[in-house]
């Protein structure tokens, strides 16, 4: 599989050092780490809480791409597919903290979680006041008998939503608790048509025929529950929203946020037919929706397929998603 | 038996050796059910453990957290904090005692509560939980090792990556146990040379 | 080809109206038309000169990315690599115009040309002021012996400075001559690992090997001028760094602005490794860049590939780059 | 000849027929040298054009302008505009005169205004160009129109997509060439029926 990079190993810190030299004015590099921080003048002046997020490489525009006011303040990125080490996370709360705290947002694999536990346990020993929470929206799986669900594109949700709650000054442990709550209301998931080509592997994670498409796939190339014949998008749709709306504790007052994600090799133009076929349906469905985003938000590096996110609206989240973000990806 | 600086540098030069050969092995199994990285994750960080022994005169405690911190800061994903945790907690007992049963044990706990795995979820646990009783009776054997990890082939995992393919994780091998029988092999060459 | 998508002869209609579900507080559909306008609030009040652009589908966001504050007015979707058609544009200037006139940004290419031409001629009759410049970035070929050179990535920069300064309140004449001086210093070259393959054909439209790439693409799955092995990030940024600075006539005194452009199935992390190497390379010869943006901005529906665009910054070029704009793409 | 309702009708009654019949070989020329979408642009016009014969008794140039607007607002591309142009400027002469030579040399004229190709540039305008000669001196063959388009082969593009191709548009047919003599050897078969 042929990739537009140089060496393997140097992806990245080359990835890194290429958005920060893209946006000097959104982010600058923590020294000697692949982490970012924000360098705006609110958050230079702020005394907000800080939000700190990362994970391993290959779901971008995640974590870096949503560093900036209204959103992280700083991320760290691991190697690819690889949680970043707590050395690195520990930077990202240092610059991140204001004195306020810092807020985590680790997704649930058992890497992040516990290199972000050890990372928390380095920051609590100087005095900085630190929450995490963990996000598992995919709900491809059962819970039971596993690490537990895995966090994928949801988290861009919860990430704007503390994100504009933190810069209009919420607390920490009101921070945990909202973060925690979008968590609770927001499911997720992943279809795949091709498996995605780690870089230095020259093929693709898992095969699939030329009239094959796999559902319930992860951002890491994790095979999912079930491997079908391709299906128009319309059904495409109609199953995930089934799937998804069965995790939901439905009241006919509920408003939605949708978010449909192309997962890296995706055109705009497969995700545009696909959030058609999905807005039309839960419209059938009288399911309201408020808010949408479509786009290449959260990847799993050349993998050719969609997610879908649907977010049951609390409170002012709808507010909070519409409130401003200076960020590269938003 | 007794851990002192000697054991410790021949242990880890011996584990370094095996790693680097069995790299792409190890990450071949983490392939089948994870996502392909164990051999390389292993790989970085032993060559960074090897570097700490390049400063001179360090007692076991301090050399233990020297490759805590290698282990914590090059490895990543999910074997890096657990290997790092039971370096580090090896690290922190070892001021008091160098008897090798008992800081296995502490640092077989210490996976046990980073982890928060069972025994028989398939993961480096399975390996790590029996080796102090069988050092306490002198059993460890590289066979007993092999068979170890080898009982977490017909295992479903329940901990890790390998735990989201639910069933699909039967029938392979679990690397972070395989890599943990190598390091405890590497112990036995190291003890034996 | 998989594809997420329904009947082939239904995309682009459903992609158009998926885009305006997702987003109707930004845009709106034209009726009877696949051409979608404006709708904030400073639009609807303002007496700004019209904005309009559009052409064949499988660019997205180009163009319906770019309709909102700050940049388009309206912009229409033609079938795929196919202009729209005379009618649509005339209703989309309609709709645009505010009596101070519409200026057409349109790429050069023989299609968009015409219709674009008669649609002025329609509007003219309704006595609607109409200009219209032809962007032709794509420095792949020389111009003489072809229709002249293709209108490629460096379109969006064109669409936001004539944007920004149609917002400011320039007149058809300023903007006409703002935009004709912006294609006048922008240029840009595209390569690809893989051609894409267009919605109903079943292959790519053209063959590359597993070690091979191709420069001078265009972005609809035309070949370029050389088919080579497959080189570093590094190698490939420092030949169409040279390719396209050859084009200019250099001061020193220069800024520049830079456009990395996936063109479709090319990962984020592929294009920031580019990115770097580009920028790094550009900092060694000396040549100031001051603005950048990278992304999935002017694609070739799953085209897996790059281009480079360098805009020579004139006036108050930067600061109208920099101008807020309010849009689902910039 | 001259041009009246009945002879119009059957002339566009054989195009369209032959359109349809032939779009995947049009479009696949068009894919040789183009973005392979020419046949399925000419039927979805031609489509259009069909049903323009719904409205009952109009003119020569009533139903010509009918006939232009739905090639202008269904073609799209290249050849929309252009076709759509002949057949616009054709309808408006038609007022005067419904001479077919003269009306196809306004239609050619026409093209050559809104495309800017000159003779021997691989476009459609090669069949075009010399069809109102051979009208007027009843040359026009099914064979000759064959030749015309058959003639762009060996000619190095200048307008449209292929130009881009360089040398590489040499030994392939110009899509719009063939669509074209298509056109008028349904003329042909129109008259003749
Ligand atoms: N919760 C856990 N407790 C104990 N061991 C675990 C746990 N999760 C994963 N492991 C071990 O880690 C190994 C995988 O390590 P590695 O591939 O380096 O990390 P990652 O899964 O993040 O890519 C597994 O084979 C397993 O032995
Ligand atoms: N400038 C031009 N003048 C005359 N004919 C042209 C010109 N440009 C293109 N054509 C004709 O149009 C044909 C292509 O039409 P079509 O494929 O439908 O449009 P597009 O190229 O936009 O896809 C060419 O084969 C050629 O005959
Ligand atoms: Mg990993
Ligand atoms: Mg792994
Ligand atoms: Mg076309
Ligand atoms: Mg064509």
């Amino acid at each position: 599989m042929k990739k537009i990079i140089n060496a393997v190993a140097d992806i990245v810190p080359e990835m890194v050092s290429g958005l920060v030299k893209s946006y000097p004015q959104l982010v600058a590099q923590l020294p000697n780490t692949q982490a970012i921080g924000r360098r705006d003048a609110a958050f230079k002046a702020g005394h907000q809480v800080g939000l700190v997020s990362g994970g391993g490489s290959g779901h971008e525009p995640l974590h870096l791409g949503y560093v900036g006011l209204g959103m992280l303040s700083a991320a760290v990125a691991g190697q690819i597919n690889t949680s970043p080490t707590p050395d690195q996370i520990y930077a990202a709360i240092r610059y991140a903290d204001h004195g306020a705290g810092v807020l985590l947002i680790v997704k649930n694999y058992a890497g992040d979680v516990m290199n972000f536990a050890m990372a928390q346990e380095l920051a609590e020993y100087d005095d900085i006041q630190v929450k995490a929470i963990t996000v598992d929206d995919d709900v491809a799986f059962d819970a039971t008998d596993t690490q537990g669900r895995r966090g994928v594109a949801g988290t861009i949700l919860v990430e704007k939503i503390c994100g504009a709650a933190a810069e209009a000054g919420a607390s920490l442990d009101e921070l945990a608790a909202l973060g925690q709550a979008v968590i609770d209301h927001t499911k997720t998931i992943g279809i795949a048509l091709t498996a995605a080509t780690v870089p230095g592997v020259d093929h693709p994670g898992f095969e699939l025929q030329a009239d094959e498409m796999e559902y319930g796939v992860g951002i890491h190339n994790e095979r999912g529950y079930a491997t079908e014949k391709m299906a128009p998008s319309a059904t495409i749709a109609a199953h995930l929203e089934d799937k998804i709306l069965g995790n939901f504790d439905l009241q006919t007052t509920d408003e939605f946020a949708v978010v449909v994600n192309g997962l890296g090799a995706t055109p705009l133009m497969e995700q545009y037919v696909f959030a058609n076929d999905v807005l039309a349906d839960l419209a059938k469905r009288d399911v309201k929706v408020t808010f949408t985003k479509v786009g290449n938000l959260v990847t799993a590096i050349d993998m050719h397929g969609v997610s879908l996110t649907l977010c049951q609206l609390q409170d002012n989240w709808h507010t909070l998603l519409n409130a401003p973000a200076n960020t590269i990806a938003w | 038996s007794m851990l002192d600086e000697t054991l410790l540098f021949k242990w880890m030069t011996e584990f370094d050796h095996q790693i680097q050969t069995d790299k792409a092995y190890l990450s071949g199994l983490d392939a089948e059910i994870g996502d392909g990285d164990h051999g390389d994750n292993m790989a970085r960080g032993m060559s960074a453990v090897m570097h700490t022994f390049k400063t001179p005169n360090q007692s076991v405690a301090e050399q233990l957290k020297a490759i805590a911190f290698a282990l914590i800061s090059k490895v990543g994903g999910a074997a890096g904090p657990l290997y790092g945790s039971a370096f580090l907690r090896m690290s922190k007992a070892a001021v008091d005692t160098q008897q090798l049963d008992q800081l296995i044990q502490i640092g077989a706990d210490a996976i046990a509560d980073r982890g928060g795995a069972n025994f028989g979820d398939k993961t480096m646990l399975d390996v790590w939980a029996y080796v102090p009783a069988m050092l306490e009776h002198h059993t460890l054997s590289s066979a007993g090792l092999a068979q170890l990890a080898a009982h977490t082939k017909p295992m479903q995992a329940k901990k890790g990556r390998a735990s989201y393919l639910g069933e699909r994780s039967v029938g392979h091998l679990d690397p972070g146990a395989v890599s943990s029988q190598e390091l405890f092999q590497a112990l036995l060459k190291a003890q034996s040379a």
